[in-house]
């Protein structure tokens, strides 16, 4: 079933429109993770969505229903704030008992709806203490908390975890994970901006860059198959190696070249497309690896080497002067100024047109 | 849980609204009513006042009978043939050039030099703003005009210092300078404000010029100075508005006379006395509305003037 | 619905007309006349704590005397008094009686200000017995709007110790201008370094009326002003002479001299003040020394000495008040009642009648009976004239204090000094 | 960087600026201890003798002043304070309800009705009190304290408003729309949310609602007539009078002294919240 459908939805700044032409359908029980740039307009898409921003033009469905005028409370919605937004005047149980009371729930509802949530996410030994006097990690579970009590169909997060600091936001990112293992009827969509959290959280990515849904799919989709340059490059950490290359499309195949030197690869098909064009070649650092020369399908001279412990990450050079990362595992011993020769598996490659469209596989 | 959710939700499709707009409608109801106070004050206890006054100020109204319309013959007098609204204009200018720039001079200094004292800080501050918040009282008054008086706690401690003593608020000219100091020794407003500014400097700036090798008065003039110029304009601005409005000081100094022989007639003492003592409302009035057009124009140029000296931090 | 026998409901009808008549007597007040409700006036004065306080007991007599009437009290310094009066009568809110000054009375009379008393003079309130003039100053055509509660005269105090120290007591006698000057001036020469003969009276406006009486002139004559700049130039002259010797003080220690307290005589600075006469009291109250009081200088070999004794201050009710008879009967009390002529004293001033006179000369303490003698004494010099004052007058007053200082400071002449003064004059009066 | 002795470490500075600050706090304070130590010195003993310890000490100074005006002058405190009381009540409430509307709330000519508030930040007084006398006057509450007090509700102390403003501003709107997503409308953002996070900036509103109210001559001096009403400052000055008929500084000392007297209490107790809101608003004292 339908929880959240977003029809051609837009909004405007002014003249500025911040989110454009943006259809999207979300699953009941669903985690779907907005992922982009700042300023891509993640955060705009989610507060439509909860009300607290109008919306220009147009539909929201929630559970099917037109939802456009409706106030954020009643919308059966609660949300997360990158800041928590806890009151600073309320201790953790008024905090989360305060939508029931403006709600008019009777006072043993109440109790026992934050009881509930304060034993799931273990705040019960801090129901008395006021927000600054808890920890970072105790703030973002009150606020979790405080759409539990509420039992809402739908949870928004917005960037829950960027206050965090590194170790805790892992801890609370698995955390979330529980949860939403836990209240597996209830529709999650959460915006970040960093991949990882949204390649291990999401079972949905929805790429947005500009105001504009660039790919929607699940984590290992967008990582296998990124529908444009744009994804490409944000999926996936460190990101892609583009290279520049010549496409010449021929009998609904592809031929592609790298300073005039023809690359052996297993066929992209033309997608309709013929001519020639200045396209991109894209291929993760993971997936490089050493070949002999006359194997290779790259060249280049090592500038940099970074040791990372399980991995090590070689900052190469090409011989046309192209940037270029590959990733190895620890026992490969590299120098600066070594010369590398590398190879990848045909099924690894990326081709793009000459819009950055993926060009799909035979 | 859900039928809470479902309550309002209109099924079915409809054209889609601005729901924008629909909001900014109801938020715009609920400032309306927030502000009512507000607006009800600033139209029946200021504006409606106001043109009060300022139809007024065309009157010879003299409040005990009908007012009478008399055109400009009021802003005449008082801008061409009234020597008396000359002398409260100077005395009130020379007051406020004076001491103002003085109190807030004393201000930086004292700012500065407690910013730099760390464990007395708190004491001192206490001990330097007190006198700011009994401010204008009558019985600060009273006693200002017991320390300055002929045998007052000054002459007192001058003559057993062997000094010639001199009557401070009875010769005309010490006596506005009693005022001046009365102002100056409540510079703890403008204090407060300079030591929460200088707070603000971060360190890194000042350790920086120290490596550079910057004495402590170059740092005063190149760092500490520049920064605080916007707070400096903020208390000029500030404590003119309120200096061109002082009355109580001088009411009760001068016995409410302004003297001696108009030497402390301050401003609003003279509108004060016209008024009220004097029957002559419609004048006074005037006189209101010319002060108002100096604190506003005062204003305005100290804000252009600051374009040259005062430094924002982008 | 049920109907109610005919007796109880008729019983209700009437509780209910009684209740309503007694919550409108309530809600009415005194303005309803046919209940017995008291009537509430509220009557205002200044003056110092003295007079607040005898005053108030006075009230106090005259509302068990009267029980119809209640009698609300405002009190105030005379400035304060007079910063609130004209707001309260253009707003309407001036109390049912009280006090006014000469000073300011011609600036309320002018502008129709003060109920017209006529009608309850001879009837109300008894004016029989009262001093010629003390009613005459509030009478302006057929109408009587102030009445006079004192009658006094300006007077020379002075601190007989040091005018028997100085040996210039016998200047007392035969007391010329000059004679006054050279006597001040020796009194503060043998007083030593900075020490005066009297105080400086230059800006004392009352004083400057006696000196031109006695030239054969007023301080005012239809409503302008009734002297010459000549006249004016001397005045200012002499009080610099005076000054130039040590007659006087410097202007700088009489812009400190506001309140008895504060006053060079009592200061210990000079031997003599001058004032009007009631305010012996307060002097000699602050005084170890005993002070005496004597008629103010005159003019060398003048038939007619200029002294004036009048009523100076006055009881009136505002024209817009709706308690005009009730503030005549408690006008009249003060002015007739023996218990309230005895407890108010000297506190208002001289007595204003034979009767007060008499009455106060009775238990008088040592002080007041100086000033009753004082003015027992000079009745017969006085002028038989009682001038008024006019509209503007207090304006006048501090204008000649100023000026004095002015020429005090040396910022400016006697004569331009005269000069400023008729001009100002003119747009003051004009 | 051969020699770099910090400020902090150069003892010559250090004492030189030690003497500045007690000279000055010596020089700032003296009058103010010296009224207070007048006040239990005997009449005759208070210009002769200018030290701070009596000499002979008295409290008969304040048991004469105390009754010395007819009514105790606890009246006139208590006037003031019932005063003081209401208007901080309605400060409270009336600026922070504006406060709120400007500092949140988007509504048309927003920007010039703010414009308009801040500009009656420099109206002097006086252009409006006559008139506001009148009306007052016709609506019969001269010399009640209604015209002391009504206007408070009315939000005219514009620099308490501009004060929440600066508050409200600096709360988090994500807070705003948490309670928004709670169920709460405006009304109870502001009351739920909005006015009790103000709490540190309604304080010193309160505080200096206090301070300025008790301190206030001129409105009191029109409006109040009748001595019973009387507030401190008024009956002071009627001291000054009162006392004209005798020498009594001593008196009139021990009167001030008990009328600056809450000033002095409320400076102890809320010393730090009355410098950081003369920090950050610019109000003078």
């Amino acid at each position: 079933m339908t929880a959240i459908s977003l029809r051609d939805v837009r909004k405007s700044y002014g003249g500025l429109e911040v989110i454009s032409d943006v259809d999207l359908d979300i699953e009941t029980g669903e985690f779907v993770v907005f992922v982009g740039p700042s300023g891509c307009g993640k955060s705009t898409l989610l507060r439509m969505i909860a009300g607290l921003e109008g919306i220009n033009a147009g539909e929201l469905l929630i559970d099917g229903k037109f939802a456009n005028d409706v106030p954020p409370a009643r919308r059966g919605i609660a949300m997360v704030f990158q800041s928590y937004a806890l009151y600073p005047h309320m201790n953790v149980f008024e905090n989360l008992a305060f939508s029931l009371k403006i709600a008019h729930v009777g006072k043993p509802e109440i109790e026992r709806r934050v009881q509930a949530a304060a034993d799931m996410l273990q705040l019960t030994p801090y129901l008395k203490r006021r927000p600054r006097q808890l920890s970072g990690g105790q703030r973002q579970r009150v606020a979790i908390g405080r759409a539990i009590v509420r039992e809402a169909k739908v949870f928004l997060f917005d960037e829950p975890l960027s206050n965090l600091d590194a170790a805790l936001r892992v801890a609370t990112r698995i955390e979330i994970a529980r949860l939403k293992e836990r209240l597996a009827d209830t529709t999650m969509v959460y915006v970040t901006h960093d991949q990882v959290e949204a390649m291990t959280l999401a079972d949905r990515i929805v790429v947005l860059n500009a105001g504009r849904i660039e790919q929607v799919g699940r984590p290992v989709d967008l990582y296998d198959n990124p529908r444009n340059l744009f994804v490409a490059g944000f999926i996936g950490s460190p990101a892609m190696n583009f290279l520049p290359a010549t496409l010449t499309f021929e009998n609904g195949s592809t031929r592609i070249e790298r300073n005039g030197k023809p690359l052996v690869t297993t066929g992209f098909t033309s997608g309709g497309r013929a001519g020639v064009q200045n396209g991109t070649l894209g291929v993760r650092p993971e997936h490089l690896d050493l070949a002999s020369p006359e194997a290779a399908l790259f060249s280049g001279t090592v500038d940099l080497v970074e040791h990372l412990g399980e991995v090590t990450i070689a900052y190469m050079r090409l011989d046309d002067g192209t940037p270029m990362l590959a990733k190895f595992d620890r026992t490969r011993e590299l120098e600066k100024g070594e010369i590398l020769h590398l190879k990848a598996e045909p099924s690894d490659l990326h081709c793009f047109d000459a819009d950055g469209m993926a060009l799909p596989r035979r | 849980m859900a039928q809470d959710t479902v309550e309002a939700v209109i099924t079915g499709k409809q054209a889609t609204r601005d729901a924008t707009a629909a909001s900014r409608r109801g938020e715009a109801w609920a400032a309306l009513v927030f502000l009512t106070p507000w607006i009800l004050g600033i139209v029946l206890l200021t504006a409606l006042p106001m043109i009060g006054s300022f139809v007024l100020s065309f009157s010879n109204y003299d409040l005990l009978s009908a007012p009478r319309w008399v055109g400009t013959a009021n802003y005449e007098r008082l801008l061409f043939s009234d020597p008396r609204y000359l002398k409260s204009l100077e005395v009130t200018t020379v007051y406020v050039l004076v001491s103002v720039p003085l109190a807030v001079a004393v201000a930086l200094i004292i700012a500065v030099t407690l910013s730099e004292a760390t464990r007395s800080a708190n004491f001192f501050r206490g001990v330097y703003y007190l006198p700011s918040l009994l401010g204008g009282s009558v019985a600060i008054g009273v006693l200002w005009r017991q320390i300055f008086g002929s045998s007052g706690l000054v002459n007192i401690s001058l003559s057993g210092l062997g000094f010639q003593t001199t009557s401070w608020i009875g010769d005309p000219r010490y006596a506005l300078w009693t005022l001046i100091i009365l102002n100056v020794w409540q510079f703890g407003a403008p204090m407060v404000i300079f030591l929460a500014g200088v707070r603000q400097i971060p360190k890194e700036v000042v350790e920086a010029t120290i490596m550079d090798g910057a004495n402590p008065v170059q740092r005063f003039f190149r760092i500490t100075l520049p920064l605080l110029s916007p707070l400096i304009l903020f208390n000029l601005v500030m404590q003119t508005i309120t200096a061109f409005q002082a009355f109580v000081p001088a009411y009760v100094v001068s016995d409410g006379s302004g003297g001696p022989i108009d030497s402390t007639l301050f401003y609003t003492l003279y509108l004060y006395l016209e008024g009220f003592r004097n029957f002559r409302m419609g004048y006074a009035m005037s006189m209101a509305w010319v002060l108002l057009v100096i604190i506003a124009v005062f204003t305005a140029l100290s804000f252009y003037a600051s374009r040259f000296w005062v430094h924002y931090e982008s | 619905m049920t109907t109610f026998p005919r007796g109880p409901r008729l019983d209700r009808r009437g509780a209910l007309k009684l209740s309503i008549g007694g919550a409108a007597a309530l809600w009415l007040g005194s303005a309803t006349q046919g209940f017995a409700q008291a009537t509430q006036i509220k009557a205002s004065w200044y003056g110092g704590q003295d007079t607040h306080d005898r005053m108030q007991q006075a009230l106090a007599l005259f509302s068990e005397k009267n029980p119809d009437i209640q009698v609300g009290v405002e009190f105030a310094p005379f400035a304060d008094f007079y910063d609130r009066l004209p707001v309260q009568y253009s707003g309407g809110g001036a109390p049912d009686v009280h006090r006014h000054s000469m000073t300011y009375l011609f600036d309320y009379i002018e502008r129709g200000l003060l109920a017209d008393l006529t009608q309850h003079i001879g009837s109300t309130i008894d004016i029989s017995g009262l001093y010629p003039g003390v009613v005459e100053i509030g009478t302006a055509g057929e109408q009587t709007q102030a009445i006079g509660n004192n009658q006094i005269a300006v007077a020379l105090f002075y601190n007989q110790e040091k005018l028997d120290a100085a040996g210039v007591t016998g200047a007392l006698d035969n007391l010329t201008w000059d004679a006054f000057r050279d006597m001040a001036i020796e009194l503060g020469q043998a007083g030593g370094d900075q020490h005066y003969g009297t105080n400086d009276a230059g800006g004392f406006i009352a004083l400057f009326e006696l000196f031109v009486t006695q030239r054969g002139k007023g301080l005012y004559s239809d409503g302008a002003l009734g002297f010459d700049r000549q006249d004016l130039a001397d005045w200012f002259t002499f009080w610099h002479s005076m000054r130039a010797e040590r007659g006087a003080p410097p202007p700088s220690v009489t812009a400190e001299s506001a309140g008895f307290q504060n006053s060079p005589m009592v200061r210990n600075l000079a031997a003599m003040q001058t004032g009007w006469c009631q305010q012996l009291v307060f002097f000699q109250a602050l005084m170890t020394q005993e002070l005496g009081i004597h008629a103010c200088p005159s003019p060398e070999g003048a038939s007619d000495n200029g002294h004036l004794i009048r009523a100076l201050d006055f009881w009136v009710a505002p024209a817009r008040s709706a308690h005009v008879e009730q503030s005549a009967r408690l006008i009249d009390f003060l002015l007739n009642d023996e218990e309230a002529i005895q407890t108010l004293g000297l506190t208002l001033g001289g007595p204003a009648s034979d009767k007060a006179s008499a009455i106060l000369a009775e238990t008088a303490d040592a002080p007041s009976a100086k000033i009753l003698n004082y003015l027992e004494e000079l009745r017969p010099l006085a002028s038989p004239q009682t001038p008024h004052w006019i509209s503007g007058h207090g304006e006048l007053e501090s204008l000649l204090n100023r000026l004095n200082a002015s020429v005090g400071f040396e910022q400016t002449t006697p004569e331009a000094a005269a000069e400023n003064f008729f001009s100002e004059a003119d747009r003051i009066l004009g | 960087m051969s020699e770099a002795p910090t400020q902090a470490t150069n003892p010559a500075r250090r004492a030189g600026r030690m003497l500045l600050l007690i000279a000055v706090a010596v020089l700032m304070s003296y009058p103010l201890l010296w009224l207070i130590a007048s006040s239990f010195k005997p009449e005759s003993l208070i210009f002769s003798d200018p030290g701070l310890i009596p000499a002979q000490f008295t409290l008969a100074n304040y048991l004469e002043g105390w009754n010395r005006l007819g009514v105790p002058f606890g009246i006139f405190m208590l006037n003031s304070a019932v005063i003081c009381v209401l208007a901080i009540v309605g400060n409270l409430f009336s600026c922070s309800v504006a406060a709120y509307a400007f500092a949140r709330l988007e509504f048309p000519f927003s920007k010039l009705a703010f414009g308009l508030m801040l500009l009656t930040l420099m109206l002097p007084f006086h252009v409006t009190v006559l008139p506001q006398y009148i009306v007052f006057q016709n609506l019969g509450a001269v010399n009640t304290i209604i015209p002391l007090v009504l206007p408070k509700f009315f939000a005219v102390d514009a620099f308490f408003i501009f004060l929440l403003v600066q508050f409200i501003r600096g709360i988090p709107r994500d807070l705003d729309q948490a309670a928004e997503m709670d169920g709460c409308n405006k009304y109870q953002i502001f009351w739920h949310i909005i006015f009790p996070i103000c709490r540190p900036a309604l304080v010193l509103v309160a505080i200096f609602t206090f301070l300025w109210t008790w301190s206030d001559f001129f409105s009191q001096l029109i409006y109040l007539n009748q001595v019973e009403k009387y507030t401190a400052p008024l009956a002071l000055n009627l001291f000054i009078d009162a006392t004209s008929g005798e020498s009594a500084w001593g008196m009139l000392f021990a009167m001030s002294v008990i009328t600056l007297l809450p000033l002095f209490i409320l400076f102890v107790l809320f010393q730090r919240q009355i410098a950081e809101g003369i920090a950050t608003t610019g109000l003078k004292g």
